[in-house]
């Protein structure tokens, strides 16, 4: 079932003709965490993180709550700003910052507006052409196109994560940061999350997600991860196999 | 520490040798007579909480642009000096304007604008104790330092110019001061903008050593 | 000399709040010292323990 | 130029949200009517001369009303944390400021323009003659309450006890805007209308000041 990491040399299909976001440019790209810290006030939230991940990697992200996996996704879609230490974009012209997609805990949407709305809104934010046209593909690829002119508010927990996600891929991002996508959705949005990922993954992205433990996301990823109190303690290109990566991140 | 006993010892050498000018060798003034004095720890006073609250808006910037607790320590140390000595100006105001015109507070331009000033930054103390993070308490009240000072220019521009459309008879500082006169208020002003560094230098050391506290105890929490 | 009294409780009250600053922020940062003295002790305690 | 076309984005968005559920703009007007009315009691507005009185109570009415309204306006994009959908989508942070102002001023003035009618009806004063100067001094001073509010919301939707804190930082600072405002209401009520200008001068002073202070420091209250 593992699958190696594709060869960044392969063809690719749908994103390479995406036409760059203004400055952002849609190809995937690889990222360098180096000496990561990030404290609030006296709590380490990310202690000398030191993370390279490869353009094209899916990294599964585990460790107990409080571990870092969100300020470390944050970190990386430059949400926050780490005290110190430095994130840096490997293989592009230094400065340049690929689009990033991230999808957190909060469905970062507005219940007042209805799903169209939602997306037309950010697809404008971000500059992309023809918003209203990519804003109905998404829709459609959420299989949310029915509900499309209702309030994000009449929406169950499932919709709305898949509103999220497809917010998140509305500038076509090269890099994508997905924060526990799988907690509280109900079996067939769960089935859905899954070919999604899959297929964004066969697609060349470098994905991050963070998991709790083993689970039907984990077996999509190419590499495993384990944060504990704001450091890396495990990591499947370290040498660490998956089990032993998963199976004392539930301790 | 001998250095700041030094210049402790200073200050309080320079204050006593204010209050000496301001009682001796000051003359009575002829309209208001003994009660004037007391202009010699207000008006100052009100000056130099002015420039404590620009130190603290130096600190302010400062903090946005580099991020070092140190600017921000510096920009509430003197946020509190400055409080401090406006509580001093709000205080000797009405003592003074009691015998000398009958009233306990005159709305006065200087006087009016001190209160503002005043409110502003007990406000921004108070702000600072609603927010727990350290950093996001330091940034949010960084900004806020800095827009409290742009208001200060134009309270006082707009205070001023409020009480000249409203001219009002009690007029608080004198403003024909003869030479001897002026020369004791240029000490007091200089004795008290010593004694502001010395306030601030000392409030700041105690938030250094709050901050070495707290990295000691991470230490230890650490082993 | 009848309003001296108003001149000395201005002056009084003046230099007051000054050493009621100062005092407060001293008896904070002395007890600080304290905290960090007995902080330092326990350090060396448990760094003698490692040992 | 991304900043303008983010700027009218989420200006429709803002105004979108605001005539869809209508509560802001109704209990704003509400309140300001309220305080209106209770200042026209208490101050008994026809027996002492309404001209001096009347404006600043009208002013001071607006500055309690609006330290009220704009507390939830950075409040509301933390559920479901869509500041930080915003702040990924947008090029300039200042567009997520400068919309919102330019939302709360629309805001400010229709409260206004409901408040004006009541206010020369409960001091009889006559309005109709001076209005589009009235309105003027309307607009730098909601510009003036506005741009500091907004910045102000930013910064205690972060803090505890954000009710009070709101008030408790705003309306200190907005003492040359009452000044102004109330001053420049006054010179036009009077007997013979004249539009001040050192007073308008002094309110597009203020505006300008902390739209510039709002435009170089805003986007660090957005950090995390």
């Amino acid at each position: 079932m593992r699958r190696n990491a594709r060869a960044p040399s392969e063809s690719c299909e749908t994103w390479c003709e995406a036409d760059a976001v203004s400055e952002r440019i849609g190809r995937p790209a690889g990222l360098k965490f180096t000496k990561i810290e990030k404290r609030f006030g006296s709590l380490y939230a990310l202690r000398r993180l030191d993370l390279e991940i490869a353009p094209g990697e899916c990294v599964a992200l585990t460790g107990r709550n409080g571990s870092g996996k969100t300020t470390l996704l944050r970190v990386a879609s430059q949400l926050t700003r780490p005290t110190r230490g430095e994130l840096s974009f490997p293989g592009l012209k230094d400065g340049a910052v690929p689009a990033i997609g991230y999808v957190a805990h909060a469905i970062m949407l507005y219940e007042e507006l209805t799903a169209e709305e939602n997306l037309q809104l950010f697809g404008r934010l971000l500059g992309i052409a023809e918003p209203r046209r990519r804003a109905l593909e998404l829709l459609e690829s959420a299989n949310l196109a029915t509900r499309a002119t209702s309030l994000v508010r009449t929406f169950s927990r499932g919709m709305k994560q898949r509103l999220a996600i497809a917010r998140a891929l509305l500038s076509d991002p090269g890099v994508l940061m997905l924060d526990e996508p799988a907690t509280g959705l109900d079996t067939e949005s769960m089935a859905w999350l899954r070919n999604r990922i899959r297929e964004l993954r066969d697609q060349g992205r470098t994905i991050v997600m963070s998991v709790h433990g083993e689970s039907a996301l984990s077996q999509l990823a190419t590499r495993a991860a384990r944060l504990d109190a704001g450091t890396l303690v495990a990591d499947t290109r370290g040498g660490a196999t998956f089990q032993s990566v998963f199976a004392v991140g539930e301790a | 520490m001998a250095k700041t006993g030094v210049y402790t010892f200073l200050v309080c050498v320079l204050m006593g040798v204010t209050a000496y000018a301001s009682f001796y060798i000051a003359p009575t003034e002829s309209t208001m007579g003994l009660v004037q004095r007391i202009f010699y720890l207000h008006a100052p006073s009100g000056m130099v909480s002015l420039m404590a609250f620009m130190i603290s808006c130096i600190g302010s910037v400062a903090y946005i642009l580099t991020r070092k607790p140190k600017w921000d320590w510096l920009a509430v140390s003197s946020a509190e000096v400055g409080v401090a000595f406006c509580t001093v100006v709000l205080l000797t105001g009405p003592i003074w304007a009691h015998p000398a015109w009958g009233v306990w507070w005159a709305w006065d331009a200087r006087l009016t604008s001190t209160l503002v000033l005043w409110l502003l930054y007990v406000a921004f103390l108070i702000l600072r104790t609603m927010i727990d993070d350290a950093d996001r308490r330091a940034l949010v009240s960084a900004f806020f330092g800095v827009f409290t000072f742009l208001d200060v220019p134009l309270v006082y521009g707009s205070i001023w110019w409020w009480r000249t459309q409203h001219p009002q008879p009690v007029v608080f500082t004198s403003a024909g001061l003869d030479p001897t006169m002026r020369k004791v208020f240029y000490l007091s002003w200089l004795s008290l903008t010593c004694l502001m560094a010395l306030l601030i230098r000392q409030r700041y050391e105690l938030e250094s050593s709050r901050e070495e506290l707290r990295t000691l105890e991470q230490e230890l929490e650490a082993t | 000399m009848k309003n001296l009294d108003s001149v000395f409780a201005a002056y009084l009250i003046g230099w007051g709040i000054f050493f009621v600053f100062s005092l407060s922020v001293a008896r904070r940062a002395a007890g600080l010292k304290e905290e960090l003295g007995r902080l330092k002790e326990r350090l060396q305690d448990s760094a003698r323990q490692g040992k | 130029m991304r900043l303008l076309a983010n700027t009218t984005a989420l200006l429709g968005k803002e105004l979108q949200t605001e005539f869809r559920s209508r509560e802001l703009l109704i209990t704003t007007m509400f309140f300001v009517l309220t305080v209106i009315a209770l200042f026209s009691i208490t101050f008994d507005a026809a027996v002492s001369d309404p001209k001096n009185v009347g404006p600043g109570l009208l002013w001071l009415a607006i500055l309690f009303s609006s330290s009220l309204m704009l507390q939830p306006c950075f409040l509301k994009e933390r559920t479901n944390d869509t500041l930080s959908a915003l702040r990924l989508s947008v090029g300039d942070p200042f567009a997520i400021f400068l919309a919102k102002l330019v939302a709360n001023v629309c805001l400010l003035l229709i409260t206004e323009l409901l408040a004006l009618p009541i206010f020369a009806v409960f001091f009889n004063v006559k309005i109709m003659r001076v209005f589009p100067q009235l309105m003027l001094v309307f607009l730098l001073g909601s510009i003036g309450i506005a741009v500091t509010g907004t910045a102000l919301s930013a910064i205690s939707s972060q803090a505890r006890m954000r009710e009070l804190l709101l008030p408790m930082l705003l309306l200190p600072l907005l003492v040359p805007i009452l000044l102004a405002s109330t001053e420049a209401t006054v010179a036009l009520l009077g007997e013979n209308p004249a539009l001040r200008l050192d007073w308008m001068a002094i309110l597009a002073a203020f505006d300008l000041v902390f739209l510039t202070a709002l435009w170089l420091f805003g986007e660090y209250l957005l950090e995390e």
